[in-house]
């Protein structure tokens, strides 16, 4: 019994929530339904993916959804006001995010403030700035955006919603880079213990500031998604992705064996979160009812994924 | 004989995947200075964490004075009058000295905590017993590694109930005039009554200072020596690694050739002025000095850990960039540092994670690390170095100090460096590891490495190097050549004695 | 109205949070006009939090401005007022009736809870099944006026269901969110088993949900909202959008008005208590048109 | 000569060190002389009463840090603390209203807020889960819990006595701030001046190094968390106060704002290190600054931008002391 537990705990829990679900609501498992949650998913899933690249470097980023708002700030402007073709348009918004983690770079890198201390900083400020920019925070509406741009959150491939390749996409990029490849592991060995690094001969300032404007990149991505999904920019928009992110990179970590925060793990996170969202939507509860539920069960569900791994590095697993 | 001070019976302690204690035992008496040796690994931390009650054992008895405690808690173990000077520098560094000393003991009075009477109470301790004049308002991270230890000292005695002092290694991390506080203390403490349980790698001390040694083996005493005189050091070591040492420094007929590493005005603009070296490929090149001679800031400056304000480094004539560590490792130099646990390992990787991460490029296609490789590299690693356990997969952080030093030289043996520098390269690692760690050294320059060696250990020096520079206040004072190496010599030049004792006879 | 001036006075403007277009556009509106007529503002935000927003009145009492506009907010300013008429402050209240306040200019959100629900069962056939997107009725006075009153509307066709439970929305990404809830909505109520989606008290969340009606192709679902801004009105102007209904306010005016109300006051004139300002009622596309030009957005081609 | 040179650097460092405290003090001061009344009792006493709720929520929140250590990714926080704020608001106002007796309120209000206390210390200490997560997730938890209790409705205070920290005063002082004062002063003598709050500190200063010096660090760390609710059960009355009853969606502002002047408060202790007497004095600066700037008249859409500019150069000066030391 104690055996299963440690091995499959939270897959278990997984599970057992699905099989709720389901007998709740048979809706639940259609496919159109299932598409769904992968489809709502999305875009924290690629915040998530940013926030995992910062907290393996040992930080945190509390401005991944002003690199997302820019990301859809820019873009939007650009094919509004500027009449820019969608892939300029793309590649503005691409800038606009990168802008946000060159920013955090500096102060990190550059003045040496802690990131939670500088992306709290930047989220401030870049806070303000779509303010000033939008007159109070109107959003930029743009109906007529070109179908080019509309595609990357409405387009399909074979039926799978362009946003879920997307989304795949970079889960698959930064698997490989994270968790495969000589500069992930050197990302790793910085946020575990970076005097020992630099002896190590990684530089690791550069692979810093690379770190925080890949990921704000990243983040913008998750921009370009939501401008095209609604066909505007909605200031401020991007901070309601925050705490789930987080949360996602969290529980991830904690179902790695040895708690280091991990590409796969903030997937199955980013899908638990995603899953339970949609369940409980689906089971007619009142809203009030459901926000209490779904922190209920994501604190119940941390403990055990955490009590798994406890578990088994008792066992010497 | 009286009642012993404390007597660990029959313990067993395991961890998983080790029988870090099988069946051990341990008896130390009242007033009496007690050894306690072992190869890394053997199983003297971990005794001594059992007698603590950090651990419970899954077997054994303890008791202490003659009485029986079980289980054995932290706490009962403290009011039956033990105490610990750990190994780790275990403070907290923004704290005071005073908060330091009193931490977990701390002395109240009506209106809460009595911060005078604390403050003078643990600077005459410091003073009077322990000979530091440190005022009590120092944060602990402005101390040097010494002090550090000394307020640790001072905290595990100040209350004076202390009847058993246990001494993890307290020298490791101190250079040998600081070593004379600790043993001044030692000597001090022994003439009060008090039991001490003394464990250390370094050998003179432990046969100047004890006047009985217990000998740890892969879990178990397997020895006890009652009768300790400066001859008993050779019996020690067999007894520790179950055969005889034949040669403890490795044996050379190496000879070395041009010079070709060239350090030109180096200095810091603080710590160091002015530093001129030539080096020669295929020499092991010691570098001797105090803390605050400026020895370890030069090291950390020749390889870009520390700013240099001036001088120049050639290799062969060509200007060799080393402004930060990543081109010093790139130009193929490396360093091995002084303080492994937070510059030489990334601890919670694994062995394979750390011994490779250095060579990753080499271990890769297309940026993407080829695991197959990683580990066969691993493997032979492990296998060359005699790294135990010999598990790729383990975490650094449960190795014992020994292994881990090897690990880290594992790391740049890897590379094929052409310039290694090792910084106190066997600090914490028991005589066997010790000599294998020599003869690796010894082997990279046979091969034509230009080896840096920079040590407060004189022993080490005079038996591995083949010149000797000796920083002094910031500057090389002078070179000493190897006919000239001797360990009073070398010791008279770095204290700065006056009087140059003559002796010939080689270390 | 010429003669009105704020020469020389200095009036405090705040407003409970700029997030949400009709907050945003009345502050707008109120601080323009001030300084249109020679005052000078201190302009005070609450960032969305009534407590944030009510303590703000205590900084304006304690600069010492000559009067001050309040926009929105919850019971937790009742006692600021008090202060600042205690202190001779005039208080002028927009979109929040209070005892201390001299005046309040407002739309009739009476008119408009009524209105929509009209229109919304006049766009079903008045029968069906209606999904409602409300999170707001209980804590935002507004929100419960024109909630309740579309209740109240609906209550007269007893054909027409409202889905249980209601929906909420979210207040930073209200147009994303929407668009989530409401695929989530659809995947439960397949085609021909819902009606309408209302968004009760603003329409920030329609755009998202007319979004996912888009996505699925279920554009037989109507949505109709409260507010009117120019994105909402864009969106109804478009061919075959599904989204009928609206009831647009004119909050710029308003804030607008709220000023003068102030110049009026130092005018001397008697105000009376509250200052409706005229809602435009938006049914179907071509009102959509109409509207979004008369109200100065542009015009749609 | 080389003394001197030490002595000039010293005191460059604690120049450099004082500047975070400067650079706030020097904008106050130009605040102070273009807005009229800032410089007066009147505002002073209208600072400390808009900190009240953020200075006893970082009393609570500095205690956490201190027991757990100030890396805030790995070490102790506590973000729930907003959340037993408005939820001890919320319990308070449902059955005043409900025309019970404040003291059954306040009793159930005490007995929930200490029970998320108690959550919370037992998944960070049995569990060990990341105290950032775990209070992050009973945040979302307690904060959903009080919308169900209270239908997110706004609820008017019925009860005189919670009015009255707002609208008494003695010895010239709000009644309010005479209360947070003394808990302010019994807070600096517990976690400043006594064994317990030196062993806090210890704990967090150095895990390790408390264990081996005999220091029940899970107990400590567990007891900073029943603090920490504590304190968030005291700051519901007087969010209740200053509300003058129950407003919905107070805790994300006050989560931003407690943070926010806990770590700044860091910069401004000598020793760099998060304490309970630098997180009221930042909580308190912050308050005056933000008045400052909204009495100026600072365009609103500018002043979430001059605040983060503030934040980053106070802390950047104070990242750049400590290389100069
Ligand atoms: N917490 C632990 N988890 C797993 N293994 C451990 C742990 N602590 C010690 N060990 C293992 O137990 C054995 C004994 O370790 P111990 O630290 O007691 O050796 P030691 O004699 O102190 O060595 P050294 O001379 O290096 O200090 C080693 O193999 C070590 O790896
Ligand atoms: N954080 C930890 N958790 C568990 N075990 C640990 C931890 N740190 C060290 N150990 C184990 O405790 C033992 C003591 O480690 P320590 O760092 O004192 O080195 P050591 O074994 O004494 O080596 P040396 O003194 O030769 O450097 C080691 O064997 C190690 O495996
Ligand atoms: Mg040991
Ligand atoms: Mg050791």
């Amino acid at each position: 019994m104690r055996g299963i537990v440690v091995r499959f705990g939270f897959l278990i829990v997984f599970a057992l929530f699905f099989a709720f679900f389901a007998t709740w609501n048979p809706v639940f498992i259609s496919g159109n339904n299932l598409l769904n949650i992968v489809e709502g998913s999305a875009i924290l899933m690629i915040i998530a993916l940013g926030m995992t690249l910062i907290v393996a470097t040992g930080g945190i980023d509390l401005s991944v959804g002003i690199a997302l708002d820019f990301g859809a700030a820019f873009a939007v402007v650009a094919m509004k006001t500027y009449d820019m073709g969608w892939g300029s348009a793309v590649c503005a918004g691409l800038i606009g995010g990168s802008l946000v983690g060159l920013f955090n770079a500096a102060l990190v890198v550059g003045l040496r403030i802690s990131p939670f201390l500088a992306t709290l900083g930047t989220f401030f400020i870049g806070s303000s700035v779509q303010r000033i920019f939008t007159n109070g925070g109107g959003p930029i509406s743009h109906r007529r955006m070109p179908d080019g741009f509309r595609n990357i959150a409405q387009g399909d491939v074979f039926g799978i919603p362009s946003e879920v390749i997307l989304a795949a996409v970079l889960v698959v990029i930064y698997y490989l880079v994270l968790e495969r490849s000589v500069w992930g592991r050197r990302v790793h060995a910085m946020g575990m213990q970076r005097s020992a690094s630099i002896v190590a001969g990684i530089r690791v300032n550069r692979i810093l500031i690379a770190c925080f404007v890949f990921a704000s990149i990243t983040c913008a991505v998750g921009g370009l998604i939501s401008a095209a999904n609604i066909r505007m920019f909605t200031p401020l928009s991007g901070f309601s992705y925050l705490l789930d992110a987080i949360a996602a990179v969290f529980i991830g970590a904690a179902l790695h064996p040895r708690g280091r925060p991990n590409v796969l793990g903030t997937v199955a996170g980013v899908l638990f979160l995603g899953m339970v969202t949609n369940g409980l939507n689906l089971m007619g509860l009142n809203f009030n009812t459901k926000d209490a539920l779904s922190g209920i069960i994501l604190v119940s569900a941390l403990a055990l994924a955490v009590a798994q791994r406890n578990m088994r590095n008792a066992d010497g697993d | 004989m009286t009642e012993a001070a404390f007597r660990l019976r029959d313990i067993v302690q395991v961890f998983p995947g080790v029988r870090a204690l099988d069946g051990a035992n341990l008896t130390v008496h009242p007033g009496e200075v007690h050894g306690l040796v072992g190869e890394n690994g053997a199983g003297k931390s971990t005794i001594i964490k059992v007698l603590a009650g950090v651990y419970q054992p899954a077997e054994g008895h303890i008791d202490v004075g003659g009485t029986a405690i079980s289980p054995a808690t932290p706490e009962k173990i403290h009011a039956a009058g033990v105490r610990f000077i750990h190994q780790e520098l275990h403070l907290v560094p923004h704290f005071t000295v005073t908060e330091s000393v009193f931490m977990g003991q701390e002395l109240a009075g009506p209106m809460g905590l009595a911060t005078t009477r604390m403050r003078r109470a643990a600077e005459a301790f410091m003073r009077d017993q322990l000979g530091s004049a440190l005022p009590g308002n120092r944060l602990i991270r402005d101390l040097s590694p010494a002090e550090r230890k000394l307020v640790q000292v001072a905290r595990a005695l100040i209350d004076g109930e202390a009847r058993v002092v246990v001494f993890d290694e307290p020298t490791a991390p101190l250079a040998s005039e600081e070593v004379l506080k600790i043993m001044k203390a030692i000597e001090q403490l022994k003439s009060r009554g008090i039991a001490i349980l003394y464990v250390s790698h370094y050998l003179n001390e432990i046969t100047e200072l004890c006047d009985r040694v217990t000998v740890f083996r892969k879990g178990k005493d397997v020895a006890v020596f009652d009768e300790i005189t400066a001859d008993t050091g050779t019996e020690l070591v067999s007894a520790m690694i179950g055969r005889e040492l034949d040669a403890f420094f490795p044996a050379t007929s190496r000879q070395a050739g041009e010079v070709a590493l060239r350090l030109q005005g180096f200095s810091d603009g603080q710590t160091f002025e002015d530093v001129t070296l030539d080096i020669r490929r295929g020499e092991i090149f010691g570098i001797a000095g105090l803390i605050g001679s400026g020895r370890e800031e030069l090291v950390d400056a020749l390889y870009g850990l520390r700013r240099r304000a001036s001088g120049t480094l050639t290799l062969d004539g060509t200007v060799l960039d080393t402004q930060s560590a990543a081109n010093a490792v790139a130009n193929g130099m490396v360093l091995v540092p002084r303080d492994r646990r937070h510059d030489g390992l990334v601890l919670p990787m694994t062995v394979e994670e750390n011994a490779t991460l250095a060579t990753l490029d080499e271990s890769s296609s297309l940026g993407l690390i080829d695991r197959k490789r990683i580990r066969e590299v691993t493997q032979k690693l492990i296998g060359d170095l005699d790294i135990r356990p010999a598990n790729a997969r383990a975490v650094t952080r449960y190795l014992s100090g020994g292994n881990q030093q090897k690990v880290v030289l594992a790391r740049w043996l890897a590379k094929s460096a052409k310039i290694f520098i090792f910084d106190e390269p066997t600090v914490g690692v028991d005589v066997g590891a010790k000599s294998e760690i020599y003869q690796l050294i010894e082997n990279l320059a046979s091969e034509g490495a230009i080896i840096l060696m920079s040590s407060s250990d004189p022993i080490e020096l005079v038996g591995t190097c083949d010149r000797v520079a000796v920083m002094m206040r910031g500057e090389v004072r002078t070179i000493i050549e190897k006919d000239a190496l001797n360990v009073d010599h070398l010791v008279a030049m770095t204290t700065g004695a006056t009087d140059m004792p003559e002796v010939a006879h080689a270390g | 109205d010429d003669h009105l001036s704020l020469e020389g006075k200095t009036i405090g403007v705040a407003v409970v949070g700029t997030q949400h277009f009709w907050d945003r556009e009345a502050f707008n509106g109120a601080t323009d006009k001030v300084e249109e007529l020679g005052g000078t503002v201190v302009a005070v935000d609450g960032g969305r939090d009534n407590q944030v927003h009510a303590d703000n009145h205590d900084i304006l009492l304690n600069r010492g401005v000559d009067a001050v506009i309040s926009i929105l907010g919850d019971g937790s300013v009742e006692p600021k007022f008090e202060a600042l008429s205690a202190a001779d402050i005039p208080v002028f209240t927009v979109d929040h009736p209070s005892p201390h306040s001299v005046n309040n200019t407002t739309s009739d959100n009476y008119y408009m809870g009524t209105t929509i629900g009209r229109y919304m069962a006049d766009a079903i056939g008045g029968k069906g099944k209606v999904a409602v997107f409300n999170a707001f009725e209980n804590s935002l006075r507004i929100c419960g006026t024109r909630t309740g009153l579309w209740k109240y509307v609906l209550q007269d066709y007893p054909e027409i269901e409202i889905i249980q439970p209601e929906l909420a929305e979210e207040f930073a990404n209200a147009p994303e969110d929407a668009r989530r809830q409401t695929l989530d909505l659809l995947s439960q109520y397949p085609e021909g088993t819902i009606d309408a989606i209302h968004v009760s008290c603003w329409d920030q969340p329609a755009i998202g949900v007319v979004q996912a009606l888009e996505e699925t192709g279920r554009t037989d679902i109507v949505v109709t909202a409260l507010d009117g801004g120019p994105e909402t009105l864009e969106i109804m102007a478009e061919e075959d959008s599904p989204f009928v209904a609206n009831v647009a306010q004119q909050p710029r005016l308003i804030g607008a008005t709220a000023a003068e109300n102030v110049a009026r006051f130092f005018d001397g004139e008697t105000l009376v208590p509250q200052t409706y300002v005229d809602v435009v009622p938006v049914n179907g596309q071509a009102e959509a048109m109409e509207a979004y030009e008369a109200l100065g957005y542009g015009s749609l081609d | 000569m080389q003394a001197n040179a030490r002595h000039q650097k010293h005191a460059l460092a604690t120049f450099v060190g004082l500047l975070p405290l400067i650079i706030f003090l020097a904008l106050l001061l130009y605040v102070g002389l273009n807005a009229p009344n800032f410089l007066t009792f009147m505002n002073l006493k209208l600072v400390l009463a808009q900190s009240l709720p953020v200075v006893l929520a970082v009393i609570g929140l500095s205690a956490v840090v201190m027991a757990g250590g100030d890396d805030v990714v790995s070490g102790g926080i506590d973000l729930s603390i907003p959340a037993t704020a408005v939820l001890c608001a919320g319990i308070v106002a449902v059955i005043t209203t409900a025309g019970l007796s404040l003291v059954l309120a306040a009793g159930a209000a005490l007995v929930a807020c200490m029970l998320v206390g108690g959550i919370n210390a037992l998944l960070v200490t049995l569990l060990r889960m990341t105290p950032l997560l775990t209070t992050l997730a009973m945040f979302v938890a307690v904060v959903g819990i009080n919308n169900v209790i209270t239908s997110r409705r706004r609820l008017d205070l019925t009860s005189d006595a919670i009015a009255s920290l707002r609208q008494d005063f003695a010895f010239g002082l709000p009644l309010g701030i005479i209360i947070v004062g003394i808990l302010v002063l019994i807070s600096y003598h517990l976690l400043h001046r006594t064994k317990w709050g030196l062993n806090l500190q210890a704990a967090g200063g150095s895990r390790d190094a408390a264990e081996i010096s005999g220091i029940r660090v899970n107990t400590l760390v567990a007891q900073s968390y029943l603090l920490a609710a504590f304190m968030g059960f005291v700051t519901g009355f007087f969010i209740l106060a200053r509300g003058n009853g129950y407003s919905p969606g107070t805790e994300d502002n006050l989560m931003l704002e407690m943070v926010l002047a806990n770590f700044l408060g860091a910069a401004f202790s000598p020793r760099r290190v998060v304490t309970m007497w630098g997180a009221v004095l930042g909580a308190v600066l912050v308050a005056a600054i933000s008045i400052g700037l909204k009495t100026i008249g600072v365009n609103v859409f500018w002043t979430d931008l001059i605040k983060g500019a503030l934040i980053v150069t106070v802390v950047a000066l104070s990242a750049i002391s400590e290389r100069v030391r």
